[in-house]
């Protein structure tokens, strides 16, 4: 009797909340959404390539440039993998600034995930600057040791670019002892929130088994119930020496992964307080030569990082520069799951599940 | 920690399942033939004591007379993982079977591969380039792009 | 005073001849119908010159912001609005059945013994309750049957477009 | 009789009849347009300077004293704009949009009574005018969604007509209740008739009028008319210049004109002790924008279905229940003596409780905990950091000490150190530094040209680390732009000239003399 037809919608590349330059094209009848096509490369600079001619120190610079709201991490990953390529040792006190890093650098990626998320379900712009202004305190750290507040060039093959200064351990100490405080607060803020619940719970379900299909990972498939963490499953650097859980969720919806943000980054304040107790004095840095000449072989290095498993498979052939450099980027495969999960609910819902899944456009386009 | 398994255990179990599919092994990895991709990945996925149920990545590499696909998978059950390689030599149209309908992760990656590397995945849904714009003239990665052509 | 009330009757006069001729006229169906909205609001007008006041409130309430609504709401949901009016078959059966209506309301008014009141009642409001609800001649039963048609229209709307 | 009335009297002995009618009545006319105008220049101030406090941030505080000029700024600004028309936008329906949806909200004030007697139109009608004229606006918004040829205007345009359709019922119902007791429509009466602030005999209606109206002036959490994080900005998403400071002012036109009318029903408009009565009219409506403005700072939006689902679950019924037990207590206690307020409070926090049972959260059963707590307690947090110091500094004027490991703009170069040995040109990852030398007669190799593109620097440090002879440095400096991509060129004449503002970047020893960096969380003292 009555007919309506289906109408199209480019969401993007241009639009406040699709974390940068990525394009959403959604078919809705009214406002259901009928079908999505992700669409991206907007920002593809061609890193893989790039990376094939210069030395491995020169692409540490660049790996900051992927997920740049998680450079530390990404600087983790790659002197990891480049260091099981090479089979270089890493003095211990170096392994363990390593940790703190990457663990602060997970807390202020999450904060940041969460602050965007819930600007996107239109709690305007607090609960994001009440993150940030968290963030901005590990960022303060970050700039104190290496100078730089996004983009860190801070580790190096074979250890750090340099030591931490004096005035480093008081202040990480404040905002240690200081963060589970704040964690509450945003807890208070909005967990109960009776419109949070209504928008998240039951939005956007992941169910485990199509988690692991899709390759999903972080904290996203930790929300759909499988407990499956590298630092945990596959123990890098020295994640073995320190006691934290892995926390789980079992609904695989927008509200869980939002949880699970929350309580990792207790864990992450968990394993900085540890890491700071053992800290060990000594060396940071192994000379290693400018222009390293891995042995002839592959690699395939991979961590945990805030939005999943980011790994570096490196291919050499003796010469100083890689001969194949790709980087496993957990936010694009996050997406594949992105259509399946929309299909069937409402333009809004579709704007906070991307806002859970956590892409950042550097990484996706590479 | 996940225990890499090596490639000549699993080069075993492959030939008793298909006898000729597997062309060489090393340390941990294992390679095989083209055309018998998605069987290979169909046993390792659904046998028991392996069950490769998680795609960590797909890649390729360009060793000029060559191209090297390589999947690495990981087994989330059992926590093990091995490294799958295959060749492909024809450089003109190279062809892979697709492995999307067994994982689905393998969505993007394998269209990234057709897109920056030129090797078409048989039976993908929908394959086309994801990085670069349609009518993009090459693929960068390839070790001969920009030399000239 | 009234000379004040005989410029605004004119002008008010105009602006609904001028705006229901448009509503016909106008090929783009939403220009029509915000048209349609435009002579319901001055016709609120020449309530309020009448001393109505009440009778205004409702007209732009009920006319303007229910009706007129739901009326724009209808026409967008239909397609190729921008294409306009189809005319069509029915032009002819319409002219004919419109005439008659013509007709009929200009017998009615003329043959009509208007009632004129010299004083109007202040406040209109309670005089209007008392009409309406008073309990010797009022229109309670009238009224409450009303409201139960409305509210059978609403549940059976509801359980039209209620998903089986 | 109101003040206007008497002064059209009075002027009756001197002037002709329409002049004494006509005058008066466009002074009136005039002086509230003023009203209205400087008032809704001060909440747009307001709600920018207090969200800011909300967020721990400064808000805009330079034009004027305390940024008080901003409005005024921002008003210059976007009229001066240049007007743009989309080529396919329908343009007589985008034209008229803002003005339809502009001048009922100001049509409203007509009939708001701002203290004793000082009120242009005392209706018999009042309060009927009131939601008569705002049901107007609708069509003003919906035109601006259809005649803009945007679909993200479309889906706005949809969701105004379903939003406002519905929520004008449970707003009209809840206005029963306090018709009933007042017994009148007019303002004027129903102020008088507050002996006992109307929100405390009717807080269940107070609370369905104050959602209903927040969702009928598009506020947060209702906001889903211009909801950014969805629909960019919803109707007016092709509207500039003009055309948009009018749909702007109109939004805070009916934040303003709600805010009176909630005042006036239900907070005894301008009576109250002590002050004059036009004084405590705005003390209370401030009061209940920064309601508004605490609520737009706290809570998430709701989805389009939950707020149909809300409007017609939630507040229809607990309205028609609320102005059914008005109506029992009008027939029992016709006076409606002040103690009814405990068994009113008691009513509405018991209605409440039990409804929001019938909202389980999806995965959750039948729990009667989702009364809004949750709610509340987000609230009370905001509130808390209301009083907390903003953490956003004053720049040019204050400013932050870098690091002192700073990797800042542009490099510093020590013309005698250099032994020219191009290891910084090596290691540079973008190949920017280009070096040429010569054999020099004291020195082994001078430098002849030292060029760095720094517009496309990654400051990533490599060459400072390279350099085996302390002749380079990362800089403090962390200002400069320039339009031209040329000027970002340094040569080595620009080198030797620049201001030596060295870093300690891999020159751990250099720290000690630098000056300590500004922490946002600085360590406690004696540690």
């Amino acid at each position: 009797m009555f007919k309506t037809e289906p109408i199209m919608i480019n969401f993007g590349p241009q639009h406040p909340s699709t974390h940068g330059v990525f394009r959403m094209r959604i078919t809705f009848d009214g406002e259901r959404i009928l079908d999505l096509e992700p669409v991206f490369g907007y920002l593809h600079r061609g890193i893989e390539k790039l990376g094939e001619s210069k030395t491995y120190t020169q692409i540490i610079p660049y790996t900051d440039r992927l997920d740049y709201l998680a450079s530390m991490t990404n600087n983790h990953a790659y002197v990891l993998a480049v260091e099981k390529l090479a089979e270089i040792e890493v003095p211990e006190r170096a392994e363990y600034l390593r940790v703190i890093m990457a663990e602060l650098m997970r807390i202020a990626s999450h904060l940041m995930t969460v602050g965007f998320m819930l600007n996107e379900m239109g709690a305007f712009f607090t609960p994001l600057l009440y993150m940030w202004r968290e963030r901005e305190k590990i960022l303060d750290l970050f700039e104190m040791v290496c100078g730089q507040r996004l983009t860190y060039n801070y580790m190096r093959i074979g250890g750090l670019s340099q030591d931490i200064p004096e005035e480093f351990m008081p202040a990480l100490e404040r905002f240690i002892e200081e963060m589970p405080g704040f964690i509450d607060e945003y807890d208070q803020l909005l967990a109960e929130n009776e419109i949070l619940l209504a928008r998240t719970k039951g939005v956007g379900i992941l169910p485990p088994e199509q988690a692991i299909n899709c390759s999903v990972s972080g904290p996203v498939l930790r929300a759909s119930g499988v407990q499956w963490d590298l630092r945990r499953a596959d123990p890098y650097s020295i994640y073995d020496r320190f006691d934290f859980e892995i926390p789980t969720c079992q609904n695989g919806d927008v509200y869980d992964r939002y949880r699970m943000r929350i309580l990792e980054m207790r864990q992450s304040v968990r394993i900085v307080k540890q890491a700071m107790d053992q800290l060990p004095l000594g060396e940071v840095r192994t000379k290693v030569s400018a222009t390293l000449r891995p042995p002839k072989g592959e690699v395939y290095g991979h961590i945990e990082g805030p939005k999943g498993e980011l790994g570096f498979y490196l291919v050499s052939d003796g010469s100083p520069n890689p001969y194949r450099f790709h980087i496993r980027a957990p936010a694009i495969i996050n997406l594949t799951m992105f259509r399946d999960v929309c299909v069937g609910r409402l333009l809004a819902d579709a704007i906070i599940i991307l806002g859970s899944i956590d892409i950042c456009m550097g990484e996706v386009d590479r | 920690m996940t225990i890499a398994l090596s490639g000549e255990d699993v080069a075993r179990r492959i030939g008793e399942h298909l006898p000729d599919a597997v062309t060489e092994f090393s340390e941990t990895a294992v390679f095989i033939k083209v055309e018998d991709v998605l069987d290979i990945a169909r046993f390792l996925k659904e046998t028991p004591r392996l069950e490769f149920d998680y795609l960590n990545s797909i890649t390729a590499v360009d060793y000029t007379e060559h191209f090297e696909v390589v999947y690495h998978l990981t087994s989330i059950t059992n926590n093990h993982s091995i490294v799958l390689k295959t060749r492909c030599y024809d450089r003109e149209n190279p062809r892979v079977p697709s492995v999307v309908s067994l994982w689905q992760g393998a969505d993007f990656q394998e269209r990234e591969v057709y897109d920056l590397m030129g090797i078409a995945f048989d039976g993908h849904p929908n394959l086309k380039r994801i990085l670069l714009w349609e009518g993009f003239a090459g693929h960068p990665l390839r070790k001969d792009y920009g030399s000239g052509v | 005073m009234e000379t004040g009330i005989v410029i605004a009757f004119w002008v008010l006069a105009a602006v609904i001849v001028g705006a229901a001729l448009a509503v016909v006229f106008f090929r783009n169906i939403f220009h029509a119908a915000l048209f349609l909205v435009l002579c319901f609001f001055t016709i609120a007008g020449i309530f309020v010159i009448l001393s109505a006041d009440f009778l205004a409130g409702a007209q732009v309430l009920i006319y303007v912001g229910a009706i007129g609504v739901l009326i724009i709401f209808a026409i967008m949901l239909t397609r190729e609005t921008k294409r306009g009016n189809p005319s069509g078959r029915l032009q002819l059966p319409a002219l004919i059945v419109g005439l008659l209506f013509l007709i009929t309301m200009v017998v009615v008014v003329v043959s009509t013994n208007w009632n004129v009141v010299a004083e109007i009642p202040e406040p209109t409001i309670s005089s209007l309750a008392q009409a309406l609800f008073s309990k010797e001649n009022g229109f309670v039963l009238a009224f409450e049957i009303a409201a139960a048609l409305l509210l059978a229209a609403i549940i059976g709307a509801i359980v039209l477009v209620r998903e089986k | 009789m109101t003040i206007l009335e008497q002064f059209q009297q009075w002027l009756l002995n001197y002037w002709p009849s329409w002049a004494a009618y006509l005058v008066p009545a466009l002074i009136a006319f005039i002086i509230i347009v003023i009203i209205v105008l400087v008032m809704v220049l001060m909440f747009i101030y307001m709600e920018r300077r207090i969200i800011g406090r909300f967020q721990i941030r400064l808000g805009p505080n330079r034009a004027g004293p305390f940024g008080i000029l901003q409005p005024v700024a921002d008003a210059i600004k976007v009229l001066i704009k240049e007007d743009i028309v989309p080529i396919r936008a329908d343009r007589w329906v985008h034209y008229w949009a803002p003005i339809i949806t502009f001048f009922p909200a100001l049509m409203i004030f007509a009939v708001i009574p701002w203290g004793q007697g000082a009120i242009f139109a005392d209706l018999n009608i009042g309060i009927l005018y009131v939601v008569a004229i705002s049901s107007v606006g609708a069509i003003g918004i919906f035109m601006a969604g259809w005649g803009s040829n945007n679909k993200f205007s479309l889906v706005a345009g949809m969701r105004t007509i379903a939003q406002m359709v519905s929520y004008e019922i449970p707003l009209v119902l809840s206005i029963g209740g306090v018709l009933i007791i007042a017994g009148s429509l007019s303002m004027m009466d129903i102020v008088e008739a507050q002996n006992v602030p109307f929100f405390l005999l009717q807080p269940l209606g107070f609370v369905i009028f104050f959602i209903a109206a927040a969702s009928e002036i598009n506020r947060s959490p209702f906001d889903l008319l211009e909801a950014e994080s969805e629909i960019v900005t919803g109707y007016h998403t092709e509207y500039s210049g003009m055309k948009f400071a009018l749909f702007f002012f109109a939004e805070y036109t009916h934040a303003f004109a709600l805010s009176t009318i909630a005042a006036t029903l239900f907070l005894g408009g301008w009576r109250f002790a002590l002050l004059p009565g036009p004084i405590w009219f705005f003390i209370k409506v401030l009061l209940v924008f920064i309601v508004l403005l605490w609520m737009r700072s706290t809570l998430p939006r709701v989805r389009v279905d939950q707020l149909m689902g809300f409007a017609w679950k939630f507040l229809f019924p607990l309205a028609l229940i609320n102005l059914f037990i008005t109506a029992t207590e009008a027939i029992i206690w016709p006076g409606f003596p002040w103690w009814l307020l405990f068994l009113n409070f008691a009513i509405a926090a018991l209605l409440i409780v039990l409804w929001s049972g019938l909202f389980p959260v999806p995965g959750e059963g039948v729990s009667f905990k989702r009364y809004g707590r949750g709610i509340a307690k987000g609230m009370a947090l905001t509130f808390k950091h209301l009083f907390r110091h903003p953490i956003t500094v004053q720049y040019p004027e204050q400013r932050l000490t870098p690091a002192r490991r700073f990797r800042g703009y542009q490099l510093v170069w020590y013309e005698d150190q250099c032994n020219g040995c191009r290891a910084c040109a090596r290691a540079c990852p973008v190949s920017i530094i280009d070096i040429e030398t010569r054999k020099g007669e004291e020195k082994g190799l001078v430098v002849e040209k030292l060029e760095v593109d720094f517009g496309r620097c990654l400051f990533c440090g490599l060459c400072v680390e390279a350099c085996p002879v302390q002749a380079l440095f990362m800089s403090r400096d962390y200002e400069k732009a320039s339009y031209r991509r040329e000027a970002l060129v340094m040569n080595k004449e620009q080198f030797i000239a620049a201001p030596d503002k060295r870093s300690a970047y891999a020159y751990p020893d250099l720290e000690d003399e630098m000056p300590p960096q500004t922490l946002l969380a600085p360590p406690k003292e004696g540690r």
